[in-house]
């Protein structure tokens, strides 16, 4: 039983670091960002690149890949994005225009990768050593990607509630228009979420990277966990994202563990579809009025 | 790798802008290969399947070309992307053949990708010699399709020869009568796994877990867990090349270490041994090589030369004799007349010498003599179990990880 | 009926009968894109009709063409051929009632990323349930050629047209624009909203999985994997919206640039087919906003022919 | 004594824990005009919805001709005959005028498609005053324009109960006196409507009765002069204001 809830935990944090950065695109740029998983892989390929050349620890490896990470994304905000917002007569015009327009770019971005990376397979081995807690062994690696992960989401929370630019970030999330009034300006705060969404992103494929196989096209996959977790956390919340990460995380591992593997992901679906039905605006989510 | 891609890429624009300029080579053999460069089986087609094909190319214009009746001609390669997708990869085909009017194509990338392109390769009179296409259905596939080929082997017998590495290991007395089975779910698993279930408990081996996880699972700490938990003497896992990976991984960091070890795909691939390192040695997964056999050194360094990475040992070669066949076949006909070397492929009596060794289709197009089984030995990935070929090697029991 | 109507009715018809002679120009490269055109021609059609005046994004069209082939995978050697696409009709738009009775009062971004998530879960059980039975991959295997299922599909993209045109005259039609303007209103106004809306998915999810089952024998080889495949739900979707939903005309105005130029990509940058698509996608998204409908109706305005 | 049309009888609505609309009960009878006045938030609007059936009361009944209509569906309702404008007017944008008003005739109480929704649409467009404009796109109106589409569209589905939600709102002096005109010659068409108002002018000189809520309780009912006579209304009023 502590396994299950150990090495779902560990899940939990996996998908959080893959949904925490999306979370925040979306729930504040309002941004339905499809190449979500192409920013991870990247960030996974920018660790595996300086491992495998110059013996650099992934984790080290985040001191340049987040900071690099957050200017590439702020300016995909600031040149590609911004003017799809402008143009937009309504939120749903957004949605639509964004889910396109980063569609396209995600095709970019895996063939920019598959150029410069070839379409193979990349992974290495980092702490794949085995710690045991409670009597079972898990890797290390995932340990100390749930730790960083969990050090992000603190950070994240404690910095969206307790400073100032974190306060105009959640005004922003609640009500655009209503943020404006009180002189937030929205745009700065929105390039700054979706370049702070695309650093956390990266961070998280750099992690990942030490335990999970990628190669350039996989990104997709990634995308499709993160949406979910997203939606069904609540758009806008970043702990709604950590709950449900964590909720997915253990269910699936329970599902795989005592019903059928073969079903993990038909489960996942099922509580997505599930928080759908029944609390459409997410576990954290607020109710729309 | 940066460069050698950016190198294909340079080498690619300069055909296209030497194809666009004026003589284009009037008597070179144009071959077609449309394959995965994207989507999911990118990562697959970028070890096994691309760098043989180029290879294959690169040696024979080396060596002058190939032998027509009025005298050498050079090969052009014509690649293209399938993105994994079998709407694009029936399109590529019809493609290469009626607007570059290739000579020759090679055969798709998987088992599904082939068999979506052989009613185009079939209906234009194309030979389809597969490397990568494991079925058992080769007996109606060559009766709809006559064009083709297969030289990987058969899903059937693959399976029955990894448990026949069981039961020769249980007769010795080396391992006891228990097996976890798991399988990715899709087709190539669930056929494997149905056909290795069946023949473990025909030979009296009791099944003490089995299960399936969806294509994509690379979280697989959960099938590690419930397999150890069986206390399985053997774990055969017919599985892809992420979960390859993550089983192996799993299973290092929860120190399951039955005495058989098998995952399916992706064992074969350099890359393993360059992950697990020494804690590989003793792993059994699919194919495996002779590599004593001097042909399959010669390839393996000249695969490592061209491409910057080792072939792997399984499929990499087949994929190169499958072209080597195609050679052999135009040469011996002096032709370059597709209707002309598809009746030299389809005369059974016509036997090839390629780097598996000798090749000989039989009435169903099949090759019955492949390697099936291979083993992580000494840093070199050896065939412990084949159907007619020589060099075998003796399985050893794994010894745990550390 | 007016003139006009009478008019684009023969003209329409016209066009589908010379579309239809093409397998006697040519049966090679020509008709496979053709075929590939008909494909998605029905498919974002069909998809606009019920995407278009709802402006419900349904990512779903993947799992209803799945069901469809796995339909005549599943019956081409026990049933008459002809009446697959008929069960795989009624099924997919049993499916898509089914869901959009549950769904359909999620708005927005919910439902897009619910259909997402319905055609995985699908996908995900029907792999399942192939796993417990020990089923595998299903081959095709049938006489029937390319030319066959470019004439089949030519078929059902008219009839989509027809239904199309015959929605857009009748109550239905007009309800799903007030829907599309505003639901609220809709709804006060005595349209059973919900009802409206599932009898669109359903005529949409129907002919994807019509589709789907005309298409699997030139598959030969079907897989949860390649059936289900999302990439599909998404060109549909680009496709459609770059034509335009506003017009039943629209999405054919998409399907047929969108389709010429992957091609045209595919073949001339075989190493960069994704960053190029990827590209040409981000240009139409910036330089074609309301899609090549849109587009008409601009130069219509600039030029000042759309007087009422 | 006329036909009771409407009954509302103990009808409650709670959010969460903030009770709304408590313990209503009033009848609306044939041919009258009523209003349903009182201060910001005290659930008039709230009130109108639940007879539309944008959402269910929490408890009570409704009853149009008899026929309870609490908790049905709004297209239900709107069907059975209650058609209603709102608060802040709201218009099919991409149709045309005299489209958007065939949008009431088509689906509501009596239904009418083609040539007689249109022809019927084309009268109650002339019957509100704008039988020039039918063919305009909506974007091109002026302010109570708008207004007067929407009227025509709820007066298109004939209901047998017209909800008016503020429909002078936001009017100037001129367009003001053009709009309390029509709702009387409306009234003299013989129509039965209820009306939320703020405009006291538009009251005193519309409603036959006045049912007066405050902080979701009906507070008072009569003629508008006793109504707004009566001690406690104007201390509702007054004590608004005061939080306002």
């Amino acid at each position: 039983m502590f396994f299950i809830l150990i090495t779902g935990l560990l899940l939990g944090g996996t998908y959080a670091l893959i949904a925490m950065g999306l979370n925040l695109q979306y729930g504040v740029a309002r941004i339905m960002n499809l190449a979500n998983g192409e920013m991870l892989v990247a960030g996974g390929f920018a660790a595996f690149w300086v491992y495998t050349a110059g013996q650099v620890s992934p984790i080290a490896a985040l001191i340049v890949v987040a900071p690099v990470a957050f200017v590439v994304n702020w300016l995909i905000y600031r040149i590609m994005l911004r003017p799809l917002v402008k143009r937009a007569k309504s939120r749903g015009a957004l949605e639509v225009d964004s889910i396109l327009a980063t569609f396209g770019l995600s095709f970019a971005l895996v063939g920019i990768m598959s150029w410069m990376f070839g379409g193979g397979y990349f992974n290495y081995s980092y702490l794949a050593q085995r710690v045991d807690i409670f009597g079972s062994s898990y890797g290390q690696n995932r340990v100390v990607a749930f730790a960083i992960a969990s050090l992000i989401a603190a950070g994240l929370w404690l910095w969206l509630s307790y400073t100032r630019a974190g306060l105009n970030m959640r005004a922003v999330a609640v009500s655009p228009d209503s943020a404006r009034l009180v002189g937030i300006d929205v745009t700065a705060v929105s390039a700054l979420a979706f370049g702070l969404g695309g650093a956390v992103t990266a961070t998280g494929g750099a992690l990942i990277s030490m335990f999970f196989t990628l190669d350039a096209s996989v990104g997709v996959l990634f995308t499709m966990k993160a949406l979910i977790i997203v939606i069904m956390g609540g758009v806008g919340d970043i702990r709604g994202t950590i709950v449900a990460a964590l909720i997915l995380g253990i269910a699936e591992t329970f599902v795989a563990r005592i019903i059928d593997p073969g079903l993990t992901l038909a489960a996942a679906y099922v509580l997505f579809l599930g928080v759908l039905l029944f609390r459409p605006q997410g576990l954290f989510g607020k109710q729309p009025t | 790798m940066k460069r050698r891609s950016l190198m294909t890429t340079v080498a690619a624009v300069a055909v296209m802008m030497g194809s666009l300029g004026a003589a284009s080579a009037q008597d070179a053999i144009k071959l077609g290969a449309a394959a995965p460069k994207t989507g999911p089986l990118a990562g697959g087609a970028d070890v096994t399947h691309w760098p043989a094909v180029r290879l294959w190319v690169h040696q024979t214009n080396e060596a002058g070309g190939l032998q027509l009746a009025d005298g050498p001609a050079l090969i052009e390669l014509i690649e293209y992307d399938d993105q994994t997708n079998p709407q694009q990869a029936i399109q590529a085909a019809q493609r290469l053949a009626t607007q570059d009017r290739v000579d020759f194509m090679v055969a798709p990338y998987s088992t599904g990708l082939n068999l979506a392109a052989a009613p185009i390769f079939s209906q234009l009179g194309y030979p389809q010699i597969t490397g990568t296409n494991v079925t058992n259905q080769q007996p109606e596939l060559s009766a709809q399709f006559p064009g083709m080929f297969f030289v990987l082997g058969r899903t059937g017998v693959m399976a029955e020869d990894t448990a026949q590495v069981l039961v020769d290991l249980r007769e010795s007395g080396d391992i006891g009568n228990r097996v976890a089975l798991v399988n990715v779910a899709d087709a190539f698993g669930i056929e494997m796994s149905g056909i290795s279930r069946a023949v473990l408990e025909e030979n009296g081996f009791e099944i003490v877990y089995q299960t399936s996880y969806p294509l994509g699972t690379q979280d697989i700490a959960p099938i590690i867990d419930g397999a150890k938990a069986a206390n399985p003497d053997a774990f055969i896992a017919w599985s892809y090349p992420g979960d390859t990976f993550a089983l192996t991984d799993q299973a290092i960091v929860q120190d399951f270490a039955p005495s058989v070890f098998f995952t399916a795909v992706a064992t074969a691939f350099p890359s393993y041994y360059g992950r697990f390192g020494q804690q590989a040695e003793g792993v059994m997964g699919m194919g495996g090589v002779n590599p004593d056999d001097p042909a399959f050194q010669a390839f393996a360094e000249a695969h490592q030369e061209l491409a910057g990475q080792g072939p792997d040992f399984w499929a990499s070669a087949s994929t190169y004799a499958t072209l080597e066949i195609l050679g052999q076949a135009i040469e011996a006909t002096g032709s370059r007349d597709r209707a002309v070397v598809m009746e030299y492929l389809q005369d059974n009596s016509n036997s090839y010498e390629t780097v598996l060794g000798p090749v000989q289709f039989n009435d169903m197009n099949d090759n019955e003599r492949y390697w099936t089984v291979g083993q992580w030995q000494d840093g070199v990935f050896r065939g412990v179990a084949a159907r007619g070929r020589d060099g075998v090697s003796d399985v050893v029991l794994k010894d745990g990880w550390d | 009926m007016s003139a006009r109507e009478i008019r684009n009715l023969i003209l329409s018809a016209m066009a589908f009968g010379v579309v239809a002679l093409l397998p006697f120009y040519d049966t090679g490269y020509i008709l496979s894109i053709a075929t590939t055109m008909a494909m998605f021609t029905v498919l974002a059609t069909s998809w606009a009709l019920f995407s278009g005046p709802t402006h419900y994004i349904s990512l779903a069209t993947a799992a209803f063409f799945g069901l469809g082939t796995f339909v005549t995978g599943y019956g081409f050697q026990t049933m008459p051929y002809w009446s697959l696409p008929l069960i795989a009709g009624v099924l997919g738009a049993g499916l898509a009632g089914l869901v959009g009775m549950v769904t359909l009062r999620l708005s927005g971004v919910y439902f897009v990323i619910f259909t997402l998530g319905l055609a995985e879960l699908v996908r995900q059980l029907v792999t399942w349930v192939q796993n417990r039975t020990g089923q595998r991959g299903m081959y095709v295997l049938t006489s029937i050629t390319e030319r066959d299922i470019y004439w089949q599909l030519l078929g059902m993209a008219a009839l989509v047209f027809l239904v199309g045109w015959l929605i857009g005259r009748s109550r239905l039609g007009f309800a799903l624009r007030i829907i599309g303007n505003d639901e609220t209103v809709a709804k006060h106004s005595g349209i059973n909203t919900a009802l409206a809306k599932v009898l669109l998915f359903m005529v949409s999810g129907a002919a994807a999985a019509i589709v789907g089952a005309m298409l699997a024998p030139r598959y030969i080889y079907i897989e949860p994997s390649t059936a289900f495949a999302p990439i599909l739900s998404f060109q549909v979707v680009i496709m459609a919206l770059l034509g335009g939903t506003g017009r039943l005309w629209g999405p054919v105005a998409g399907v047929i640039p969108f389709t010429l130029l992957w091609e045209f990509i595919s073949r001339h940058a075989p190493n960069q087919t994704l960053l190029l698509l990827g590209l040409a996608f981000l240009l139409i998204v910036y330089v074609l906003p309301g899609g090549v409908v849109g587009l008409q109706a601009r130069l219509k305005h600039r030029f000042g022919q759309g007087g009422h | 004594m006329a036909r009771v049309v409407l009954e509302v009888r103990n009808v409650t609505k709670r959010f969460g824990g903030l009770v709304a609309v408590n313990d209503m009960s009033f009848d609306v009878t044939q041919h009258e005009v009523l209003g349903i006045i009182g201060p910001n938030g005290s659930g008039k609007s709230t009130m109108i919805n639940m007879i539309s059936g944008t959402f269910p009361p929490s408890a009570g009944v409704i009853r149009l001709n008899g026929q309870d209509v609490a908790g049905k569906p709004a297209h239900r309702i709107a069907q059975m005959g209650v058609a209603r404008t709102f608060q802040l007017v709201r218009l099919l944008p991409e149709l045309t005028v005299i489209e958007n008003v065939v949008a009431g005739a088509a689906f509501g109480h009596r239904r009418r498609w083609k040539g007689e929704a249109e022809r019927y649409a084309q009268t109650l467009l002339d019957r509100v005053g704008l039988g020039g404009v039918m063919n305009v796109p909506v974007s091109s109106l002026t302010y109570i324009n708008t207004k007067r589409v929407e009227l025509a569209r709820a007066l298109a589905c004939e209901p047998e109960v017209l909800l008016l939600d503020e429909w002078l709102a936001g009017l100037n002096p001129t367009e003001l006196q053009t709009g309390i005109d029509l709702i009387r010659s409306l009234r003299e068409d013989g129509r039965t409507v209820i009306l939320v108002e703020h405009v006291m002018d538009a009251i005193r000189s519309l409603c036959d009765r006045c049912v007066v809520m405050s902080s979701g309780c009906k507070i008072a009912e009569g003629t508008p002069a006793d109504v707004l006579s009566d001690a406690e209304v104007i201390r509702a009023y007054l004590g608004a204001d005061e939080d306002a």
